[in-house]
């Protein structure tokens, strides 16, 4: 992704752009909700309810089969959909897009069509300490099943991959495959993905490769093409779409040869009793009846966001999270997990504060009517390495604005003379 | 889109009557199988080649109305050419189904009767059976094998 | 299921039942939409789509996690879906409840976790020639990588299971799980699920049972603890429901000793770089993000079936089916794939009509605004056995009514006068 | 719901001024270990049994002011109290938890404080935490074994 150009700094008003958040409009013991829990589950503008409801109230129908028109029309839209996400992310092509229910499904369709398949006993699978569970569970049970050696990159004190580590971990050239996320859900970290795709091709060209995309696309502009990555995942309902829905995206060709993960209907062209013929990608990939609905949404969320621009989306949150950042690290008691730089960052900031269990801080910021995450935030093998057992996180996105940080401040002070001693 | 679109009267008369439709060719050099199993299509095509020409081409097989009229038509529009020529067309009628003009009209012979089955989109792939069949087939032939079996998907026209 | 009863043979009003499905409410080319395709995917309720609206506009969160006030209500309303399922289909527990995107993740959950991981060489798994793909497939590929034995029970010239062969086919005690759809989507035939169980059981006490519900449920009345299986799964998307969202019902202690399929988010409860605990079910089998307003609809999908009462829904398919199947049937060169009587059969009807090919069929009926399905079904190896390529299937479901009838045979009047010779 | 509700005064005061609150218990009977690690809580709860009766229990680990405060509470109500006394007052505080007037508000002792939690749901499982713990470690000196570890997931109680 490219950082938003200097010249021409894209932006947008807030203030009009929140009106099309419908839970955004609800209040809360009277006050305006004061949503900071994006980097969970994004709100939803009302443009991709439209596109849902249309389906579902001009075209309800099932997709890729039917001889009659709405069925005809709504097969359209959902390839579509396709199409158009393909192009939001710099994908080549179309055929390479894999609709899933969720970026979590996204990564297990790798990890059972390929890792389950290729890896074994003197293969090693790279992946690092700040991921998620989604894109870490499914290679330690995989490994666990497979006998391959898991291996993890550590976080260093600045809260980044440690990348002479992982120079060290590929040294031997047995990583056959590396999974790494774009950005991290608790850090905010923005990780340099090419990078250490390329350094991981250096060590083994064969190396085949893994985005976990989910904290990244709805924050930044992603080019996959650029990126050169095999696989990236995404799940909609963290880009203002709706839930129900992800994808994988992938180079056609490694799809070509791999053989399917769930199977059903519309993903075989030929059953008999005792031989299958598997559809080409990415069909092979959708077993069952998609998401239909939902593709509608997606759509609707791209074009939403490429109206605003993903440069200008990038702009707003990179003013707004150095602002929070500072904010908070200027307040007493309050650590900051996560880089300073908003160059280096994203919007979600995860932070502790003294003598307060986030719980107990989550629990009054609601009555404040802010909405934050507490907890382990998916990501147990990173809190280790924090060497904590939760934090709170606050995280940002498109909708919000310096006026929800008061309201976050208030309540950390309010928690802190409440329970700190 | 009226039905008339779709269902010219030279589809119906090509589907009623069909040219060069038998089970068996006599000194046959390709036999290819393609089928459609989502649709329910199967075709057989056979060719003969003399001296780098179509010297014969017949179909077989079960499927829709405009998958059997094409196939027809389309034996008709290639008779005789040379193997490049026949494979040129092929590729003005495939366009022709993605919605462009045809080039090449007039050689399409009956087969223009099917452009407006481009506004069809699930049934554009019945049209282009046949002549992804005998496309195949030529290649088959050039390739020095004598026999080759495709099964389509939802949405590819084997291009 | 039981029989709709006699005494007090509920009823609705069709025509006013219709206005609650908006695509119904539209014309094409002039003419009011005849839906005949609801084995493929249903309708959806006005109600179900502001169920899920009530989601999005005022309470959009993640759930699991979440400890302000609207993900805590979020999240509540999710649990309750899945009570609400449970109570639906008579299910002992919300605790053997677990949402997946479709019926066929569901069936595929159990091949992964269960068979997969089980069943090898001397071992069998039975299933029937009638399956949908997706509950045959994930069989024989299961098999393909295992080793193990696949069965099939075929189907008589009554459309029927061919009990004599079930037993036969049972006899030698290896086969340790069985799959059976409960209702065929081609043939529209309802299948003694319980007797199978039941007879499977006696071969071989241990044998594990799936039943594929997609088509019985939105149908028939459906008591799971009564059929005594083991697995039932059903799809949301043909019972008013909306699409990206299916269940499968367990029961709960045959899901507590086996392993995730999906891992990552919720389906853990602690991960350290060398090893992970696993939640309990149903959350181990629910990785990732889950379909939440998709399960405020299917809680809707629920509501709305009970209210017009699963007797009254059968007993009004019933006495529809039967008019369709005698007009079919007496309507010249038709044939009609399936049982006669209804009492042995649901609402999906395939046919066939002489000298029309199938397709040609469903674009000829299309003109005449009548939607219906063509092809082979998602059940090559039933088409296999019929001897057909393909069939027309016109499927049936509470909005339908007799005036659905007169469109369909006009069109297929005019289909033959037009391609038969 | 407010946050007096919650936070009364004397849950504060107890998680201020925890009560039994020790590392260590010297002659100790059972250690048990229950996290959640969803909340990131982890409670280590040790006892000694004499006559039948807790002679003594204490609690250490990390947690929210609710389940720090809860355990607490609990060390005082349980004290001296024989096995079979002590589970039927776990059993009525988690009942209590679950929206139930409880049977026995004055051998709950502070712990009826905590009744305004019933209607915070996702802090129910802090407020049972030590009480769940307590359970265990009786169960498990009942068995015969001196330590046990539990995990609980997001919905369980531990009932
Ligand atoms: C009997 C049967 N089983 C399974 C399925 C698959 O349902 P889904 O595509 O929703 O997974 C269907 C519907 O297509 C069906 O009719
Ligand atoms: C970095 C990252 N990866 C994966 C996921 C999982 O996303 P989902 O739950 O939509 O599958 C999340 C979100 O929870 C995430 O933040």
């Amino acid at each position: 992704m490219s950082e938003p150009r200097d010249e021409d700094p894209m932006t947008f008003d807030v203030a009009t752009l929140r009106k099309d958040f419908p839970t955004l409009q609800r209040e809360v013991d009277g006050r305006r909700l004061i949503y900071l829990d994006s980097a969970a589950s994004s709100q939803t503008p009302q443009r991709v309810l439209d596109a849902m409801d249309e389906y579902y109230e001009t075209l309800r129908s099932n997709v890729e089969r039917g001889v009659y028109r709405i069925s005809e029309v709504a097969t359209g839209r959902y390839e579509q959909a396709r199409t158009r996400l393909a192009r939001f992310l710099g994908a080549p092509s179309p055929e390479g897009v894999v609709f899933t229910k969720n970026v979590t499904e996204a990564i297990n369709l790798v990890a059972y069509s390929w890792v389950r398949r290729r890896l074994g006993p003197g293969d090693a699978l790279l992946t690092t300490e700040m991921e998620h569970h989604a894109n870490f569970v499914p290679w330690w049970h995989a490994a666990q099943d497979h006998g391959f050696e898991l291996r993890t990159i550590p976080v260093t004190e600045d809260f980044e991959l440690d990348l002479d580590a992982a120079r060290d971990l590929l040294a031997d050239g047995k990583v056959r495959f590396l999974a790494v996320g774009h950005v991290s859900n608790v850090l905010g970290t923005i990780n340099p993905v090419a990078d250490l795709i390329e350094m991981a091709r250096q060590a083994n060209p064969d190396v085949v490769t893994l985005v976990d995309g989910a904290q990244a696309v709805p924050h930044l502009p992603v080019d996959v093409a650029a990126l050169d990555c095999d696989f990236y995942g995404i799940t909609a309902h963290k880009l203002c779409g709706p839930t129900g829905i992800g994808a994988l995206i992938a180079k056609p060709e490694r799809l070509e040869d791999m053989p399917p993960f769930l199977t059903g209907g519309s993903m075989i062209v030929d059953v008999q009793l005792d031989g299958v013929t598997w559809n080409h990608p990415p069909h092979r990939f959708e077993a069952g009846t998609p998401p239909i609905a939902e593709a509608f949404g997606l759509h609707a969320a791209c074009d939403y966001l490429d109206d605003l621009g993903m440069d200008a989306v990038r702009a707003h949150e990179h003013a707004l999270v150095g602002t929070f950042v500072d904010a908070l690290r200027d307040t007493e008691g309050v650590t900051v997990y996560g880089p300073v730089d908003p160059d280096r960052r994203s919007g979600a900031i995860s932070f502790a504060v003294d003598g307060v269990h986030p719980h107990d801080l989550g629990a009054m910021l609601d009555g404040h009517g802010v909405c934050i995450r507490v907890g382990h935030h998916c990501a147990k093998p990173l809190m280790r390495s924090l060497g904590v057992n939760a934090t709170a996180r606050a995280s940002l996105y498109l909708y919000n604005d310096t006026d929800d940080l008061a309201p976050l401040l208030d309540g950390i002070a309010e928690a802190r003379s409440f329970f700190a001693r | 889109m009226s039905m008339e679109d779709l269902y010219q009267e030279i589809i119906l008369d090509h589907y009623r009557k069909p040219h060069n439709r038998a089970p068996e060719l006599e000194g046959e050099d390709v036999h290819v199988h393609h089928s459609n199993p989502l649709c329910g299509d199967e075709m057989d095509l056979r060719i003969r080649v003399a001296d780098g020409n179509l010297d014969a081409v017949v179909f077989d097989g079960e499927g829709c109305s405009i998958s059997q009229a094409s196939a027809s038509a389309m034996t008709l529009a290639v008779a005789e050419r040379d193997l490049k020529d026949a494979l040129d067309l092929a590729e003005d009628f495939r366009l022709m189904m993605h919605g462009d003009e045809p080039r090449r009209a007039d050689d399409l012979l009956d087969g223009v009767a099917f452009q407006g089955v481009a506004r069809f989109p699930v049934r554009v792939k019945c049209a282009l059976l046949g002549w992804m069949a005998l496309r195949d087939a030529i290649e088959t032939y050039e390739s020095g094998a004598t026999a080759h079996s495709v099964t389509y998907d939802d949405d590819k026209d084997g291009s």
